[in-house]
């Protein structure tokens, strides 16, 4: 249930990887046989990311992931989608409204959206979007840690990032990570010919999760504007908690969830996120990210209704708030 | 791991939870750094801790922290649970990150605080 | 015979790295099970790389490469071994010449070291050496491409690449690549173990190589310090003709070779560091670089012998300026 | 791969490479980019090209252009010979990198540096 995270590489990945693992070992700045079938690896992935997010091959730049791709240097960047409450941003909007402002003057104003969750969870379009650039991570996409791109308008010229090595048309040096990028280019085949059966199973079972919830817990709250958002998250606060001790409880009993983002955990400050929803520090601290993925199945979801409402009653018991809370309501009552 | 199995372990088991009924010494406090909260009661009887529960609301080693201090004083004399230190507490629960070490003080001071209430009424 | 540009993958490392392809996917800034067993993978490849160069496990930053290593901002940079040539340099003698530097108040000198060609292939030390950071790569290490290291020395103090992550104590963001660095800490283990039968083979097959060529080839020069050279890199001027030509033709008969470094390949400049040994740009030209590995066989060589003085003989035959030096030699001879 | 299978089928099979024994026109130029060189030997006979022999030192595509515009002109008389452009040349290798079509330019001008001597002697 932590697909926000980390996705499962799935089974084909790694069988269209491993010959890259193993024979086909060339350096793609190679001139020789094996460098070309490396390089020719490297560009048949560049056309399949490229294809997810109907954009050119040249227009994508293959790098590290969705963090690397993120440190450009542009004027205004939107979150596609929100990694912790899955809500989905009006960039189109945004996009009418940055181009205005180009076709204004302001020649040198991009849109930068960061589609690292979205991708493969919602149609993703840059034509429709009017993004100049787009971060994307493999391993949001059932491919594996370490490799990503940034799609990048034909028309914008951005600095290169690893000086050292003429690769990526100048834009990103370094020699490239050929088995993980044809991970990641088997990975978005699959979700372009996926999308619509992954995401009408990611929305059932995010429906019976939350279902169950409702029915089996008191005193929650579902986060995020429950028309635009992710289909495959549903952020709950628990009242009278806080998010990582539930975290723990359920991860011995073999459930993986999030507090908060994984990029930015280790903090554990109480989500600004959350918090910006005007929810107030103690429903934000409380507040969990269920993510389901296009793997997880009815008897994954079963399972944790089994183990939440447990675990949360247990620490509920805990919870001075908690005792407080019943105290007052049945004075209330009385 | 940033946590200890031991720390896991009064997450999942908690010590001592709860509020005595027969409590003659009880004290809240809230960490000023975090919000975290502990609520402390205890049955003191001639100068000796009879029975500690705990309740606490924040993150997990506030939560072990709490638990752990009621095994650690049950028992013990008024004098003796005024020496359980931040260190042995922080041990108990098999170490603490350092940005978590305040939930020790937490418990140190609530503990302080109800035995201080002893302390004034002596 | 390229394998400075990259090595075949070991198959003990892809084995290695498996498991992090398939059942352990956790993001290793999760809190939960899955993400700790990637934390801790990661932590026991960190010290591998470490115990290779004899560095402590929190001076190692794991990254994206060999570029992305050599992208931060020092001011004195030394290979510590060529990568066309394969001389090694004097790093041991700067190395304390910037310590007294820094001794005499010159504080924030530090000295870099590119290794990535001399890891596996000759001892690295990094005490020995008395570098304060070392580039490393683990492509040229017999694991994949689009992972690599930089050592940083407990004392100094570096700006981090990628913003917007806590990963690699604050200095490298975005999440781990996993499996990869999994398959670089096996490489590190192979690499530290297995190293003084690798050196020791390699430089045996060179030691035949170069004794065949100068035994079937006319005007070969070799380059290179003979004496403090990588023990896998042969690096041959064949005089009257072009590289680039000779490498087409082996390439077309299953031989894979480099002119320069595959990093700086596509730009076909006469090599600027043959020209630097003073060798003119007919030789920089014409300069090849073969480059043995672990896995090079006897037969190998054998059959790149065989191959080798045709392919010469037959673009010499083209060459107007081999047919000059006949006709002045004939002269000379009457 | 940046050359045309066509380019390394001329590299391994050079057509018409040599000198001719009894050529009537040799020229040989000197690329001022990268001192690439190639030499032509014509066998010129009534304003027709029955023999054509070349010799190159460089790259891939100056070997490349050398071999196929001794096949190109051979047979053709001098002035459909001035007609064969940079452009037909390129084509006939299979195309050639942006950065190295003056390995194309090399071969006419070659060409037309031995046409010349043929011009001036008529
Ligand atoms: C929205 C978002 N952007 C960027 C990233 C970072 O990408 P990567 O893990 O590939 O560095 C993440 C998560 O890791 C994310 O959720
Ligand atoms: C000496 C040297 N440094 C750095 C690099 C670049 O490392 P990477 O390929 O991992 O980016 C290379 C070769 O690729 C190299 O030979
Ligand atoms: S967050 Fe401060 S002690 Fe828990
Ligand atoms: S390098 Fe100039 S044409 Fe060959």
């Amino acid at each position: 249930m932590d697909n926000s995270a980390t996705t499962p590489v799935d089974r084909r990945v790694v069988e269209a990887m491993m010959p890259y693992l193993t024979e086909k070992f060339g350096n793609p700045s190679s001139v020789h046989f094996y460098g070309q079938e490396a390089r020719a690896a490297v560009d048949r992935a560049r056309r399949e990311v490229a294809a997810l997010i109907n954009a050119r091959p040249n227009e994508i730049v293959l790098l590290s992931g969705g963090t690397e791709a993120n440190n450009d240097t542009v004027l205004i960047t939107v979150m596609l989608a929100n990694n912790e409450i899955g809500t989905v941003q009006p960039i189109a909007e945004i996009g009418t409204l940055v181009r205005e402002l180009r076709a204004g003057g302001r020649k040198y104003l991009w849109l930068h959206t960061d589609g690292v969750q979205a991708l493969g969870r919602m149609p993703v379009n840059v034509e429709t979007l009017g993004c100049d650039l787009l971060s994307m991570s493999a391993h949001k996409l059932h491919a594996p840690q370490g490799v990503g791109a940034l799609y990048v308008r034909r028309s914008v010229r951005l600095a290169p990032q690893n000086i050292g090595g003429h690769q990526e048309r100048e834009r990103r040096g370094g020699t490239e990570a050929v088995s993980m990028i044809v991970a990641f280019g088997t990975a978005a085949a699959l979700a372009r010919e996926e999308l619509d059966a992954r995401i009408a199973h990611m929305r059932a079972l995010r429906a019976r999760f939350e279902a169950g919830v409702t029915e089996r817990i008191s005193d929650v709250i579902f986060n995020g504007d429950t028309e635009r958002r992710l289909p495959h998250i549903s952020n709950v606060s628990f009242r009278f908690i806080e998010g990582e001790g539930l975290l723990i409880n359920l991860d011995m009993q073999g459930v993986a969830v999030s507090t908060g983002s994984a990029c930015s955990s280790g903090s554990l400050e109480p989500s600004p996120v959350i918090r910006a929803l005007g929810r107030g520090d103690e429903l934000a601290r409380g507040s969990i990210r269920f993510s389901i993925g296009k793997d997880t199945t009815d008897e994954d979801i079963d399972y944790v209704l089994e183990v939440l409402p447990r675990a949360v009653e247990n620490l509920r018991r805990l919870s001075p708030l908690y005792q407080q809370a019943i105290a007052e309501r049945a004075c209330t009552a009385v | 791991m940033p946590y200890s199995n031991i720390l896991k372990d009064h997450l999942a088991r908690p010590r001592n939870a709860g509020e005595l009924a027969d409590a003659n010494r009880v004290a809240e406090q809230t960490n000023p750094a975090c919000g975290d909260r502990l609520k402390l009661s205890l049955r003191v009887r001639g100068g000796r801790i009879e029975a500690a529960r705990f309740l606490a609301y924040g993150c997990p080693p506030t939560l072990a922290c709490g638990s752990v201090l009621t095994e650690l004083i049950e028992g013990l004399t008024v004098d003796e649970a005024l020496r359980v230190s931040r260190a042995e507490i922080i041990a108990a629960v098999g170490g603490l990150p350092a940005r978590k070490t305040h939930a020790a003080a937490l418990a140190v001071e609530t503990l302080h605080q109800a035995i201080g209430q002893i302390h004034r009424q002596v």
